[in-house]
């Protein structure tokens, strides 16, 4: 693979870090409000692998935790942030933290867990019915596993073949609840069998890893072979909204999540192989920080919606 | 037929006879909803169809002869998945197809509700506008045929209580054809409420129900009787069975004005005031549970705005607030019917 | 196993049956009207199976397809039969089709498919938070197990190790459409492994296979062992309802369906055991047909229920 | 606090400051809660909860400290399975036990919603009244939060429609301790609806709050502030907001009654009614979407039942029918809120 493609993944996870990082600050300093920032910090792997084995005119279906393919998918972060800042000039002109380009293939979901699969699974219909060779990918955590929206949805496409790709990120937990409690099987992947799909579990914390196994599962629904259940498995390392004091996990626990952080990992790998040099790195860091910087800037010095623009885009 | 009687029969799931010679010639209901399907599955190819034994075994008939002429790729049997499939449509809506989805009967939609409430009706004012969700949730209603509480409701209070879908209610062949094909145009989730003992039934077809552009626009009432001794606003059958009962009265001198709103959402709240400002007399009649309904809807929509012209007390009928029971006569105690209209308006004009 | 107990369940097959007929035949006098009549027909070595592993205090809740476990269970089929004619007489007071008797453990469900499993879990877990030995038992087909009603319960109960049998009747139809189409997987019992839960495919159509499955089940719920998932395979042999002509299926698929009539089935092989002569087949038989007969008359003779109960039974 | 401020402020999820001096006695919206759930459990050993996190990480607090008491087996957190957690209730309280379930966001209720009204609501009609379903379901309700969409709606106008649910409104501490132990005593399915922004609120305690036995009965409206100029009927933080509302319009020399139903099922139209016959107007204000919503209701009822005491048009204020929009300068604009209120009253009163 390229270098330049090795390194723009660890670019995309670093922006992904850096954003949800400045997202959250502004919550903590009063900027904004509402439901505390959900962050993925952790899991940039996840989204930034899967997102690089997609191409235009691919659909993700998002969750809660949705930023992360947001800046995978190459949405402006300016827009994102004003989104986020219920802004005007956002996507969603403000309207919802929803962040959604259908030009690129993002629809922003998440406000009911695992409802974006059965639409995910609709937008693979719809590429199917049309002919195209374009893929859905609904992104869901190992909480959202366990509601029926997913086991629907993964036997429809089975037996339709629908070009989708189920994507599950496992970070250990839904919210305070430990995957190992709520799942008693090996995987959340091996209910994959009971559907007659293929089913892996793979290393999420590393972005070559998902972006092989998310390009196997594309190829195949491209080619009409249907869907795969991918199970990426990767670690929270915040609190479940940025306000969680997360008390249900131990320091220990914490500390050895911590030593697995997938953007320092795969920065060391990264060097080690000789492909980015500490310069480059902080190079790559100031840009990022730069586009941040602006992207908050831009957020902050836009306004917000008229009251009247509440009751605009109700029909279409 | 009269206000005492029943006016549809019992015999939903038995083998239809012929029909009346005087009816040949005109549409049934249900042909009238299959011919709207078919004809814009042929102008349009984004049309598609989901359902349980849609293709297969059509329940009620209503898509009978769709899966020969279009195939199975457009008229798709389901899994029994609602959530599944109702996400399909949401999420095939988005990506440039008009779905169309039939619940054997429209109380299962309790399965699926958040697919419709919270993804079809909300995301195109979360995403600021940037997508559109055109799909219709066929949903076959109402009771009167001892189908049982599970089988015999009429929900769409609930779908005009919540933002951003649109119900329609046909009554006639003609409207159940071009309120589905206005439907199926629409760029809006659309619900579709078919009242089950209305199938069999067959109507006169006004001039043009032949015309490929034959569309029932949704938002406008329809005044089924003129009159002017009390405005009578009913859906459905309950339309039917207040024309029946209007046509006793008639004999004994009153004059009730029928109105159909065909849609709830939008709602042509303008002429029904105006049949009140007429009439100084409200009866809101339907097979819905009364409280929190279109009943309360309508009596509170025309009381805030034309207060003035009320003569005497508005009045509602509708089940008062119970599972719609199995045995037959007990239906028939919970379900407002013609004999129940012809009293409620009695005692109104005489009041 | 004592013969007389194999005779029993013979008898309770062949009274499912014949109930089940007369049911039918009631339906198309037009002596009763409403949904026409779900039957069990080719379906009744499940039920008798399944319930002669029960005991006093377990809990069977029932499909729409459930007068089966109705009479397995021991209920009057007077008062079924007034049930099923609407009349006061019966279980539920002629006020539905949901056949309930609480003191036999019998919950009818059956309006939404799969809505019982859940159900059956909750009870389940009252069991076991009540510290009593007894189990839940929940009747569902292979239609129902698509429904994320069923993925929700199997995992929940797995999870909480609930002393509940997930007995799915797989007659190979969803109405009209095949079980093969809508199951790409080689069983419905594979899904178990999915859930961390024991999964087994049994012969439904053999009444001895079922009671030693559901045995095995009940004894491993009882023992604190949580959650089986038996797939008892089986056949419909008449339509979805009594009225359907199943113009989707062909001559020659039922009549093969046909020569596996359990009933018959069972009764060959009773007799060639030289547990069941042919006389004592056909006093069975008498006696089941009298049985039947004086249901109907019993439900014929009752009355319906006061237009004001429809009012009542409302609020507890 | 005026008739132009807000009552509440936006602050959910942000740590909350020591409480007032003057407040410091009074018991919070959520400590009550939490306290009739505890007395409850204690009382009787078949009360037992589950719920996403109530044991591990209590959302907004409310069932702390149950899980050290009680245990893990009575106080039960589930995966994020609300079909099958509903169902575990229903069954459970069929087999004996009377079971407490919390969702996070009662929005997503959406996802179960047959297991409520198909199932808990009508298995004892069903029965012919053999089982039995006393089960609570709290619900964390209400916008003005900023939380968005399908974090801030209040559907209990869908549960007043349909049979067999009685609904809970508590707007005060003592209504949220009283109901909510009447609702866990109750052999019947109950849905608690809790606004968040109530949660950290606080509320002088009236004498025998801390009795063990302190009810406070369904279907008794209280009489929040005696007037003589217009009957405002309102729940939760829209009560709030017309009291706020009515004590600025105190000084202008008018004298508005304000009802809070406190349940919507059973409601206590008679305590409405006769507030109306004495005001001769009526203003009912929630924060719930207008069409189909308990405010027509009660229009409606009013308007039926008391036609001949209305002086004035009724009117009624809520959200006209958008979702509740993410930004605060939205959500202000289609809540109705203590200005709005006061604004309507002031036009009807010099009507
Ligand atoms: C239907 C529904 N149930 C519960 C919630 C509350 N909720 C929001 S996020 C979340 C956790 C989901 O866990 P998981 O799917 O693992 O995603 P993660 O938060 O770990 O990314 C829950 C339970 C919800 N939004 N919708
Ligand atoms: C939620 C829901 N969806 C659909 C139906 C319509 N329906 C009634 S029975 C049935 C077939 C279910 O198939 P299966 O579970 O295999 O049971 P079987 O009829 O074969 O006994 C269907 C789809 C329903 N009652 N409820
Ligand atoms: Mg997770
Ligand atoms: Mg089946």
């Amino acid at each position: 693979m390229d270098p330049e493609r090795k390194r723009d993944l660890l670019r995309t996870m670093l922006l992904i870090r850096r954003l949800e990082t400045a997202w959250a600050e502004a919550y903590f300093q009063e900027e904004i409000g509402g439901i505390p920032p959900s962050l993925s910090t952790g899991q940039e792997a996840v989204a930034a692998g899967a997102c690089a084995a997609l191409g235009p005119g691919d659909y993700v279906f998002t969750t809660h935790r949705g930023q992360a393919p947001q800046v995978a998918r190459g949405l402006d972060p300016k827009r994102i942030m004003a989104d986020l800042y219920c802004r005007r000039t956002g996507y969603n002109k403000g309207k919802s933290y929803h962040v959604t380009d259908v030009t690129r293939g993002v629809v922003g979901m998440g406000g009911i867990v695992a409802a974006q699969v059965p639409v995910a699974g609709g937008m693979a219909l719809a590429q199917k019915m049309k002919g195209t060779d374009r893929v859905s990918l609904a992104f869901f955590g190992d909480g959202a596993a366990n509601e029926g929206a997913v086991h629907e949805t993964a036997n429809l496409a089975a037996m339709w073949a629908l070009p989708l790709i189920l994507l599950c990120e496992n970070n250990g937990y839904c919210i305070s609840q430990p995957v190992a409690v709520a799942v008693k099987a090996e995987s959340i992947a091996a209910r994959a069998a009971g559907y007659g799909l293929p089913g892996v579990v793979i290393d999420g914390n590393d972005p070559l890893a998902v972006l092989e196994a998310v390009s196997g599962a594309v190829a195949q629904a491209r080619a009409g072979g249907g869907p795969t259940l991918v199970e990426a498995r990767t670690i929270r390392l915040g609190g479940h909204l940025a306000h969680d004091p997360q008390h249900y996990r131990s320091q220990a626990e914490l500390d050895a999540a911590r030593a697995q952080d997938p953007v320092a990992r795969y920065r060391a790998s990264l060097s080690a192989g000789g492909l980015l040099s500490d310069d480059a790195y902080a190079d790559m860091e100031a840009r990022v920080d730069e586009e941040v910087a602006a992207a908050v800037e831009y957020a902050r010095q836009s306004p917000f919606p008229e009251p009247h623009e509440a009751f605009e885009d109700l029909w279409a | 037929m009269t206000a005492e009687g029943r006016v549809f029969d019992r015999r939903l799931f038995r083998p239809g006879g012929p029909a009346p010679p005087a009816e040949r010639d005109w549409p049934s209901f249900r042909g009238a909803i299959n011919e709207a399907m078919r004809e814009e599955m042929r102008r349009d190819p984004s049309v598609f169809q989901m359902g349980e034994d849609i293709a297969g075994a059509p329940p009620f008939g209503v898509t009978s002869g769709l899966a020969a002429e279009f195939g199975t790729e457009r008229v798709r049997d389901t899994p029994c998945s609602e959530v599944a499939v109702v996400g399909a449509a949401v999420g095939a809506a988005m990506g440039g197809m008009r779905p169309i989805v039939e619940f054997q009967f429209g109380d299962f939609l309790s399965v699926a509700i958040d697919q419709l409430t919270h993804q079809a009706a909300m995301l195109h004012y979360l995403t600021g506008g940037q997508v559109k969700v055109p799909l219709v949730i066929r949903l076959p209603c109402g009771g009167g045929q001892g189908a049982g509480s599970q089988h015999s409701q009429t929900l769409y209070s609930w779908f005009a209580h919540v933002p951003g879908i649109k119900v329609a209610l046909p009554a006639t062949a003609a409207d159940a054809k071009g309120l589905m094909k206005s439907a199926i145009r629409d760029d809006n989730p659309v619900l579709f409420f078919e009242h089950k003992a209305l199938y069999r039934t067959r109507w006169p077809a006004p001039p043009g129900f032949k015309d490929p552009d034959y569309l029932v626009p949704f938002g406008q009432a329809a005044v089924r009787r003129a009159g002017t001794d009390i405005t009578v606003v009913a859906t459905l059958c309950a339309l039917h069975h207040a024309l029946a009962a209007a046509e006793a009265l008639a004999a004994e001198g009153v004059s009730p004005e029928v109105i159909d709103p065909r849609t709830l959402v939008p709602l042509d709240s303008e002429t029904i005031i105006a049949s009140v400002r007429k009439t100084g007399r409200l009866l809101v009649v339907d097979e819905a549970y009364l409280t929190c309904s279109i009943q309360s809807e309508v009596i509170a929509l025309v009381t805030e705005r034309a207060f003035g012209a009320l003569r005497t007390a508005p009045r509602r009928l509708g089940n008062p607030g119970v599972p719609v029971p199995f045995p037959p006569p007990l239906e028939d105690a919970v379900l407002p019917g013609p004999a129940d209209i012809a009293a409620a308006i009695r005692e109104m004009v005489s009041s």
